[in-house]
């Protein structure tokens, strides 16, 4: 056991530290506040450095040479990562088009179109975002209902669909509709990609309860969309769909709320007074220090037995599954911890009042979305239960009935 | 064995219900939530012309003289209702500090306006983050005038006046002060919960009279907090109620998978969680009540007791309604943040339940002691 | 609110305790083990105490008059368990038998079965037991296999019983068995009453984990019923044990199983010293007694809430569901915290060493079966969903199919 | 980055886990729970025989000196067999504190036959309940002799040797003491896993040897403790391990309401919930392992980490595998609770998870001030 990189991974890393060094501080700004996303200026950056990265075969690491990526290995995107992450750069609004929209394309795309879309989105040309989820339906994704209905060499699509991170910028996006409701659920869905100027189409951003924008919904109204951005037959849009969820956990995109751990509770118990003393001083505060410590650490050296495996060429097993089950819970605890310690002054946002800049009142609001997003604690468990343990699925009523006929609460 | 509510005290919860079903349903909360306005006057001004301000006030001083159990009862309903008036800071502590504390002549000066909602009251007690002690305190009441500086007061900006608590001489005092006069500085605070806003207030040899004898502030304020921490338990309670009824509407109404969500376990036992926890401290304020209705020696212990045991039902009730509500739960358009931010204010106003855990076994250790 | 009596309870605790001061002393003796219902003397001494209380009209104080009992009020009972338990009396042989079998014999027996069989277990001549559970069908009571068949004026039964407390030294028992496989489970059951000396019916003692045994499993080998002690018709079985089942919760069997709580923790707590002192001064103990005393205060003001309800001749809220599942978790943490504070001490069993004559690691090994026995946590929080938050049931796949269809597992 | 075995390493484990599958099955521990027998005889040799004991012995003393590392897997496999042998005690505690505290001698005389499994040795610190403090410990090491009384030591009845902690003068010293000499009186003790028993050893002016400097025992036996608790945590994460997999064989062969029971949330979760603790637990044991092999600075926080994660998994699972198995799990007869007694046993050998949080807090503190 150690914490080196192999002889290859070490050169490959000094590789990526130059080009990083000469190229990346252009592009690197401190990050001015929740609403980045929604600013152009931001996006211009992401652009150019996205470009920056494809013109120096560092977008696409893994991806096959004849797509235009390196034909690496994972370790490599992996130690790309780690060296680009040292740097403040403006990589989120192309996380879900190379993670999942560009993968879904190579995999079911016409010869035409993964030729089209696949090198502007490398190049930073075109941003993708993902319109899956629809109020109806979230953990239950195949539930959806935006229909779809043909009309010669076109599809009309009209609906709503939510939760989609940067459909407000992004060029084009890949959508899953029900193109034939008197089927089951999972039988009735097409898939398509779809270009995000499209009229009828229009993105409203969702405000969080932690008053950050991170999500849009995007309603559909007589959306024309022609039948060559159609992926995979009509009908056949939940298998398209599955390898974009398989996608998902390598992708997940990461916001930049504020987000407490242990260093920053190690700070605030020394920095404030309880009732006999510093709280770091105080049994109660230093278990539960202990207790979150070891749950962070758990969860870091499980990263690590994940990169072991990749490292050597392996496949990793199943214990990165455990990440979001056990992070967003304890995010939250922390999170009220450390609101509890600041005692009447708990509840203050006010970052020049409360301790760490309002750290653990901020994060508080943010941990239900966490807890939420990207699988809920249940489904996440449910996942572990089925996929790593290999216990039964729940009992399922809706496989085998039209999906008109299923019950829909409202 | 009588512990429950009177006949007539289950009357005036129906009462107190409907009519906060019909003034204030939860988007009155968002209303003040969305705006700078320190509280919804409108409504405080119909809840004083019930009388709910005034239900523990000795007739005396402008209350009806009903007792503290009526005021138990108005405080769950409260709660329940997230309603956005600053009935806690202006009865439970300040009528209360003035009651305890106040001489004949404050009782008569200030208390009818108290209960007739005339003027709103609050008390000031945290200086920073953390737990406040006598010897922490760094505001100061010299020769009637007050210096220093209060946060996280709650109802700061629509408070008339204030109790605060300040050094003098050695030891702690209590100090009224009229937040309208010269050498007081309201800051604005923004906070987890702006359905009841908190606010700082700056003192710079504001005039200010003493309340209760000098020196004797501490011991007062903890009379007052522990005698605050049955009503505000009561408010928690019935927020807690509320999520876990908003929880199971939503689990009934909504599908997955061709089901109802209450059908799955895994929700069913989240909702049953709730329950236990509302329940024990539904038993636990009930016997908090009989304390403080009756004065009992067991009250510090079970006003402790109901604090920790109530923070603990609404602080889960809150954030597995959220968690039952799936995406919508984290949106700012649904209702599920604004249970989840009162369940805040109410959990840090008067000293988080950590605190409060130490108070309770400090009592169980004094009576062992005796 | 208050705590007092109201006038006729007054009265009638009055006249409880005159009876009990001149009666009971001679039937209480100290507890002197686990094995104490396995002792004859025991036995004598509990059926000449259950006679004491019939002769004077103290058995079945609830009960209608022309079935022997009192015709008295709820509360009368309460307050005459709350007087009586103030002895240390030898009760516990007849709970099943007053509280669940006779209820079940008086809503659905014969005549002449009533008459035969009450006023011999109101007297204390005869000790009943219930013989439901099989290994086979614990939480799913309707999925037990324990056959009969009918052969003239007689039933042949085969099969094993499980969790039979006081099986070994009861002359009567209630008895649910499968009288036809072919039909769905809750339509194939038949209740009888069973002598529990007939020829081929063998209780063997459990030995649990704590080393107790207070249950038995019982093994049926063509044990012969006659037909006049069915109870219900043929195959309606499961109608008569719901009756029983409804009357379970108010005849929960308390064993008298050491189990720690509040007041030993505090104990403990000042009795032992962890690394800067005593116990009792550190924060994160204190903290854990805190939420502990509001579990246990919380759980004894919801029993006066009911009893409240009691008092004024009203029906109880649904609050009473909290109780197992709130203590029972209670109790084996509290047994775990007892045992950390004792550090390397703390898997002693031995009563000269361990602290409280051992009696946290002796509740440790008795809490995981509290946490089972009289309903798991699982079911108990699903009984509280369904009964009391109106959730639906779980989706059920055994409704309509005949039971020998039904997958059993081994 | 390489946190993991190497394959030699996996293949030593794959041998581990099938002999102690073929020679220690449960049958075996709960043979020696139910007897007086103080452990396995037969068991052990074959285990010495295979070199298993002097894995991290060097060879100069005995051993195979292949090291930690793997002792770390063959550990992880005595925990999830619950093997009832004394390696725990005979090499994670006494050999440890020789090799780390004895003098040349010393090592010659005992670390072969420890290794070869001639002599079994145990380590005695436990003098009452509550945790043990220099100041505290009463038993007193003067001119060569031991007096005192210890409780709890693991495998007191099958040890031959024992490191003691003793008062020496004003500090702490180690002393070997022979437990077959005069002076020595070993009492039984229950307890909750007769499976490894623990009994009290009275020293009435025993015959004994100091081990390493005087006064400089605490230090020694502190060291001894942290290297301890990386070993002691892979036998948790084993025991841990065959928990959760027992519970998932029986929630699937188990059938209930017409279905497998594994197919109920409630179930699936909580198996969800184990195999989460576990794999945190097999991470930061990971960790500690490397940190234990490679003698980093870091050790101490490691296994500290290890010690709380790992006891904590342990007991989770081994709870709620019985609570998996129902009526049955509580039961002498079936297995559960085999698991269940050996959780305890490892909890609290060493001191409990409470002890070693605020071991791990004080060195976090420790290394933020330097």
């Amino acid at each position: 056991m150690d914490f080196d990189d192999t002889p290859e991974e070490a050169a490959f890393r000094a590789e990526v530290k130059a080009f990083l060094a000469a190229k990346a501080p252009k592009y690197a700004e401190p990050w001015e506040g929740e609403e980045t996303t929604r600013d152009d200026v931001y996006l211009k950056r992401a652009r150019g450095w996205q470009a920056e990265k494809a013109a120096a075969g560092y977008a696409g690491i893994t991806w096959p040479k004849e797509f235009g990526g390196r034909g690496g290995k994972p370790m490599e995107q992996v130690v790309f990562g780690q060296e680009e992450g040292k740097y403040d750069l403006p990589t989120q609004p192309f996380l879900i088009g190379l993670g999942m929209c560009m993968q879904t394309l190579m995999a079911h795309g016409t010869p035409d179109l993964i030729k089209e879309h696949v090198g502007p989105a490398l190049r930073g040309e075109k941003i993708w975002c993902q319109l899956f989820s629809e109020p109806i339906a979230g953990s239950d994704l195949a539930g959806i209902k935006t229909r779809s209905e043909r009309k010669g060499d076109e599809w009309i699509v009209n609906g709503q669909k939510v939760w989609n991170s940067g459909a407000h910028y992004a060029d084009w996006g890949i959508l899953v509709t029900r193109s034939d409701p008197s089927v089951p659920k999972h039988k009735g869905l097409t898939f398509f990609i779809v270009d995000m100027k499209s009229p009828g189409l229009e993105p409203r951003p969702i405000k969080q309860i932690s008053g950050g924008a991170h999500f849009n919904e995007v309603y559909f109204t007589d959306v024309r969309i022609p039948d060559r951005q159609r992926l995979g037959a009509p009908g056949e849009g939940w298998k398209v769909a599955l390898t974009t969820l398989m996608n998902e956990r390598l992708a997940v995109t990461s916001f930049r709320d504020v987000s407490v751990d242990v260093p920053h509770l190690l700070r605030l118990a020394r920095s404030i007074d309880l009732e006999t003393g510093p709280a770091i001083e105080n049994a109660a505060v230093r278990e539960k220090i202990a207790d979150f410590y070891v749950r962070s650490q758990g969860l870091k050296f499980t990263n690590y037995r994940t990169l072991t495996a990749l490292s050597r060429g392996e496949t990793p097993g199943p214990q990165s599954s455990i990440g979001k089950v056990v992070s967003a819970p304890k995010t939250q605890q922390i999170a009220t911890l450390g609101m509890d310690l600041a005692d009447m002054a708990g509840g203050l946002l006010d970052g020049d009042l409360a301790p760490l800049r309002a750290a653990f009142s901020q994060t508080f609001l943010s941990a239900p979305g966490t807890r939420i997003a990207g699988g809920t604690d249940e489904i996440l468990r449910n996942i572990i239960a089925e996929r790593v343990l290999g216990l039964p699925g729940d009992i399922r009523v809706d496989k085998d009935v039209p999906y008109k006929e299923l019950p829909t609460g409202r | 064995m009588n512990l429950d509510f009177s006949d007539d005290q289950k009357m005036l919860r129906d009462q107190a219900r409907r009519f906060l079903d019909e003034k204030s349903p939860l988007k009155a909360a968002r209303k003040i939530l969305e705006s700078d306005a320190p509280y919804d006057r409108a409504l405080y001004k119909e809840i004083a012309e019930l009388g709910w301000l005034g239900a523990a006030i000795p007739e005396s001083y402008g209350g009806l003289g009903l007792g503290y159990l009526e005021l138990c009862v108005i405080a769950e309903e409260l709660g329940r209702a997230i309603a956005p008036v600053p009935v806690s800071s202006s009865i439970y502590l300040c009528a209360e500090a003035i009651l305890r504390a106040g001489s004949e002549a404050q009782k008569q000066a200030y208390l009818p306006k108290l209960a007739s909602g005339e003027i709103v009251g609050t008390l000031a007690l945290a200086e920073k983050a953390g737990v406040p002690r006598p010897d922490r305190l760094e505001t100061r009441l010299e020769g009637g005038k007050l210096t220093g500086r209060k946060i996280a007061v709650p109802d700061a900006g629509g408070a008339d006046i204030a109790v605060v608590a300040a050094r003098a001489g050695s030891g702690v005092s209590l100090a009224l002060v009229d937040l309208k006069g010269p050498g007081v500085a309201r800051e604005s605070e923004r906070s987890v919960d702006s359905t009841l806003k908190v606010g700082g207030l700056g003192f710079s040899g504001a005039k200010a009279e003493a309340l209760g004898p000098s020196g004797e502030g501490w011991t007062l304020l903890q009379t007052v907090l522990t005698r605050a921490a049955v009503l505000y338990g009561f408010e928690q309670l019935g927020g807690a109620d509320a999520a876990l009824a908003m929880a199971r509407a939503y689990a009934l109404e909504r599908y997955a998978f061709g089901r109802q969500i209450a059908s799955f376990q895994a929700i069913k036992h989240k909702l049953a969680d709730m329950y236990c926890l509302i329940e024990l401290a539904r038993s636990n304020a009930y016997y908090a009540a009989w304390a403080l209705s009756s004065d009992a020696a067991e009250l510090p212990l079970a006003a402790a007791a109901l604090r920790v045991s109530a923070s603990e039902a609404f602080d889960f009730a809150s954030k597995e309604n959220i968690q039952t509500h799936g995406g919508m739960g984290f949106t700012w358009e649904a209702d599920p943040h604004l249970l989840l931010r009162r369940q805040v204010q109410l959990r840090h106003v008067i000293g988080s339940p950590r605190a409060w855990k130490e108070r309770l076994v400090a009592e169980l250790e004094r009576r062992n002691a005796a």
